[in-house]
């Protein structure tokens, strides 16, 4: 992976209680799709197979779209989110 | 007079008079504001409390976007937007709405909306615990709704 | 739990927080308000308070009435419509609705019908009171409305 | 007037400062509209013809259609009903 960065991976709620974890770091390609992103996750981290595809990502505290090709930098933050509870 | 838009994620109790007054304006005619409560049951089963959990830096900035976009909307003056998180007991609010405007339908209509942007938009969960003893659940505000976030 | 229909004309300063209080239940989970609040202008003209005048018991009456609309169109709890009297200074409550439901959109429809129907059918008057010393006007809520009340 | 019945008639807002009184009680037809009660208002107090048009009128506390005939008792509460501002 010449290609590879490290980013900050958060995981909240249900997601964080089947990773175990809220936070933790991981090497991901530098160009990647969401949907791409969350297959190296579930590999790191099997138990998120139920909530995979219910979950949807944010790069620095933003949304993005699925198919949409990302560009990574070291030190993004990738958030895991299950579908909102608020209100 | 310049507008207002707070917005807040806190573990503290929420106080309504306090954003009410934060919004209200003398050249205001209007304050409208929505009080999300903790219901006791959730399909038969008696609920003791709620307990919520943010992505906080996210969930704020969120709110401000919702902000913006009922600016863009709606014709009002203030705007107040806060939710409470941890442990939240029935029938104390996790989350308070308060907007003022000039005209009443431009609260009335910017409320109605901002409840929804922040059941839809912003990263808050709760997870729902129960008398019974029965396992907690962590609730989603409607089906695939998140999923649907990241092609928006 | 019975449901609270709440009516008052008052002279006294509107409370909110001890309207939402009364409102508010263990098996609510919105509390949806309305705050009409006193303006410090009318067509570039400061205004310094207003004055409202009620037919008290017919008022309380007509607020009960919409009451009972409510509740034959949205599915609420508890109803309190409060509309104050006598001075109202700049920036203070007029009239205060706040009403519960188990489910957002029917706390939040109803405001919205409750405040409308007030300022349709509840016989009260405000005078407007000018910085400028020119001659106080009795307001009216819309051209023609009061005229076509006697047909329903 | 044979028919005649003796009603209590309030004036509110501006009806009232016009009237120079808030209350008074006045003989009506026992039976008639209220168009033509408001007529005979009028001629009580000329200085509720600029009003009388935009007036609505309740009987007992409740709204009455301008052309219905009104069968009215003795102590009755006629109530002139300017344009409403409340709110």
């Amino acid at each position: 992976m010449t290609d590879a960065v490290q980013v900050r991976l958060l995981f909240f709620a249900r997601s964080r209680e089947l990773a175990g974890t809220s936070e933790t770091s991981i090497q991901v390609p530098k160009t990647t799709t969401v949907n791409n992103l969350l297959k190296i996750i579930v590999k790191h981290y099997p138990q998120l197979e139920p909530v995979v595809d219910s979950v949807a990502v944010a790069v620095n505290e933003e949304f993005q779209g699925n198919s949409v090709e990302l560009t990574l930098t070291a030190g993004d933050i990738v958030a895991i989110i299950p579908p909102i509870s608020g209100g | 007079m310049l507008n207002l838009d707070y917005v807040s994620v806190t573990e503290k109790h929420l106080d309504l008079n306090a954003l009410t007054d934060m919004v209200g304006r003398e050249d205001g005619g209007a304050i409208s504001t929505f009080i999300g409560t903790t219901r006791n049951s959730f399909q038969g089963k008696a609920v003791v409390r709620l307990e919520y959990e943010a992505y906080c830096t996210m969930a704020e900035k969120q709110m401000s976007v919702i902000c913006d976009t009922i600016r863009k909307t709606y014709n009002v003056l203030n705007i107040a937007i806060a939710h409470r998180i941890g442990v939240v007991p029935v029938r104390e609010a996790s989350v308070i709405i308060a907007i003022s405007s000039a005209h009443r339908i431009d609260s009335l209509e910017a409320v109605h909306y901002a409840i929804d942007a922040v059941k839809e938009l912003v990263p808050i969960w709760k997870k729902e615990v129960y008398a019974d003893g029965s396992e907690p659940e962590w609730k989603e505000n409607c089906e695939g709704c998140t999923k649907s976030l990241s092609k928006k």
